[in-house]
């Protein structure tokens, strides 16, 4: 085949994601499962007006260092480089940290739109996207906030609501494995929302720990097929 | 002032209402610590939303592997028979009431079982992550939560004036004074807080509270 | 633990299964991933009026010498003894098939129904029932016999029917192997509608090749979590 | 009688529509011949939605391992690279647009891409399998099939009359007499079978079918 999925770097990786893109995120929100190595290509890389869709929305570096020691960098600096318009998510801001993350500055002072999804449900929503779902009613929200502005149904006697499908024009994840076709698997708890996004984006760059031949990853285990991988660039551990 | 439980006893009778085999989300803050407190003669199988079923304790500085942590961005240890998945795959769990227990943690808590745990005054950028789902997914949602505010304010009341997280979904709710069932008639207080009377307890409730039959002292 | 899911014969493992309940079938529709031994455990239990839910309603040991040598029995056998009320599937019969499954005779006859889904439709009716979501919409079956009797809605400028979940009493479904709490794993394309309808059912009961002990399966590569598992037989290959 | 191709020639036609690197469904019956007729300058990956990614040619009897076969009940062989998954995840590559071609029967077409496939008169219990996911969700549909039926009517209609898979979803057409494009305009016929006629064609086709202006022979 002729069409090569590797990259060299980061940089070059992310280097067309362009001025208004929307971009999801994987990981959950903390060090695990985080494209670290993208995100701060990204951020050099200076695309702006950018929609966010994310589980969480970053502590930024200065608080990172209270989650893991020596700390790490995430979404943080992408809100922090004034590079994003709106935000998609669960958890713009952790209720557990002060209130000074990037995000959740921005937008106490109006520069950044937030659109709060539960958890469940933004999970959800990639997967209607990656399967061409028109949307899906679901039980949570109702009664709350979440349920404005939103089609309300009884079905079976219970109340739901209308939740519509999530795409983007690139997905950054992270993966431990790829094989040169793409296949990717995950490591432990890191696999958290990588997967969905994987599939929901029409681009989709991942970082690995490595690189193995293709035949390597036993077919079983394989848990994001080759098709939702477009670039892979190696970022060893 | 009277003694009043601390987060880990808190914790600890929350644990006590796990059962043998029973499938157990664990919310963010207090609801963690009953990880390392499960009764010796039962197993729980513990599930995380980030996409992990049937973890142990929590990680010790050495163990610690930043990719096995629960939602909480706790490290924590693996057990044979655990299993790893995505994070749609753990919602499919919890929305399809696969979930026998969460133990969530609460600003407020209403008398028909409303729950408000994730938006406060001052704070409009902080989500509710996992919380609806789980609120309203799991079979059976026990609180865990301070009685009151800093300030000495209900936080059980008679309708909740923070966001809610869910109507009518809590079924225990467990303070560092009592432990209070949400029944069809309003709250029954089932166990009381060592050296504490119902009226002191409901004086520092703004919902009616209705002493159980058999309320006892908080047992561990 | 004191729960034990392990049953010394697939007869015992079927053995409550009642007149009236709604039975999902795993499988793909042939041999490989089919519940053999369960079905026929169930055809000697003789429960009656069942509703059963599979993607296809079997060919009858008969016919399925065309498939396989020697043949085997899949829920043909159901049909035939007139356990069957309804069905709900994507290939009730085969077209490749002269008439004479079954199934089809049966429904020839006005002696079953049938609820004809489209395959990944049922897939995801399946996923739903196992998510707890309400409903979705597709745009498979738009302008087809499908979308007769269902609501539609435009979202986005295109046409969706809506869909709504599947459950059941009993899932009948077959693994590879099992370790003793019940997580499973499945062996090349013998997976298909197994995962799913383990999910989606009230009591999943599953054959399999082999157990092993808890600890054994890589966490990474369990495709059922135990905790969609209440049976298990093993029934040596 | 003038000469017709024949299926294995009509499967190695519709297989020379496979780009390198394309994502393939092979539908039941003859499409399933081109997953061992693929050009050998180009590499394509085959999906079958029963759960499976990359598989290689159909299996001599020797190799024959009736747990890895596909949609169509034929065992394949495996290839490096290759995946499995379950029948909901294969439907999400289905439906979500990530399979670039998908070549299907056919009871009939219509003019405007119409495709029925799945149900005949006299056999109401037949089911359409993934023909509707496919139809509706793959970026390219190639219908192989015979010009006409047994008796020699016409499959290539104005309006189906069997039931259908679905509306406007057609795009190529190949017959045992010729290589049809559905467009905005209609039908344009592209290539002809050897030593037949526009106007022979044209007999045996209900729909109206346009010469393309560089008509020419089927090439293989």
């Amino acid at each position: 085949m002729t069409i090569n999925k590797i990259f060299n770097s980061c940089d070059e990786a992310v280097a067309d994601i362009f001025d208004g893109a929307t971009v999801m995120i994987g990981g959950f929100g903390s060090y695990g499962g985080l494209p670290i190595n993208l995100i701060v290509a990204l951020s050099k890389q200076g695309a702006k007006a950018l929609t966010i869709i994310a589980n969480m929305g970053g502590v930024g570096y200065e608080l990172s260092h209270r989650i893991k020691p020596g700390g790490y960098q995430d979404s943080g600096i992408l809100f922090e480089n004034g590079q994003v318009r709106k935000f998609i998510g669960s958890v713009p801001a952790l209720g557990g940290m002060p209130p000074t993350s990037p995000l959740e500055r921005l937008f106490n002072e109006g520069k950044v739109e937030i659109e709060m999804v539960p958890q469940g449900t933004l999970a959800e929503r990639l997967r209607g996207g990656a399967g061409g779902l028109g949307g899906f009613y679901t039980p949570v929200g109702v009664g709350t906030t979440v349920e404005e502005g939103k089609e309300k149904k009884v079905i079976n006697g219970r109340e739901y609501i209308l939740e519509l499908p999530l795409t983007a024009d690139f997905a950054l994840i992270k993966a431990h494995k790829a094989d040169a076709v793409g296949n990717l698997v995950y490591r432990q708890t890191a696999r958290c929302f990588n997967p969905v996004m994987a599939m929901a984006a029409k681009t989709t760059i991942v970082e690995v720990d490595e690189m193995v031949p293709t035949g390597r990853l036993d077919p079983e285990v394989i848990v994001t097929p080759h098709i939702y991988v477009n670039r892979i660039v190696e970022v060893p551990a | 002032m009277k003694d009043r439980l601390d987060e880990q006893t808190i914790a600890l009778r929350a644990a006590r209402e796990f059962t043998d085999g029973s499938v157990v989300n664990l919310g963010y803050g207090m609801p963690g610590l009953c990880a390392n407190l499960i009764p010796g003669d039962r197993t729980v199988f513990f599930q995380s939303e980030n996409g992990m079923l049937g973890y142990g304790i929590l990680a010790t500085d050495e163990e610690k592997d930043y990719e096995l942590i629960n939602a909480s961005d706790q490290p924590v240890t693996p057990l044979p028979g655990m299993c790893f998945f995505d994070s749609a795959a753990a919602f499919d769990m919890i929305r399809g009431g696969h979930i026998d227990i969460v133990v969530l943690g609460a600003y407020q808590v209403s008398e028909t079982g409303g729950l408000a745990n994730w938006g406060r005054p001052g704070r409009p950028a902080t989500g509710m992550g996992g919380g609806m789902d789980l609120a309203v997914g799991a079979k059976k949602v026990i609180v865990t939560m301070l009685h009151t505010t800093k300030d000495g304010g209900p936080r059980i009341v008679g309708n909740c004036t923070y966001p809610l997280t869910a109507r009518r979904c809590v079924s225990l709710i467990i303070t560092d004074l009592a432990v209070m069932e949400v029944t069809e008639n309003g709250l029954v207080l089932k166990e009381i807080a060592p050296g504490w009377t119902v009226p002191e307890v409901q004086a520092l409730t703004e919902a009616d509270i209705k002493p159980a039959e058999d309320l006892k002292e908080i047992e561990l």
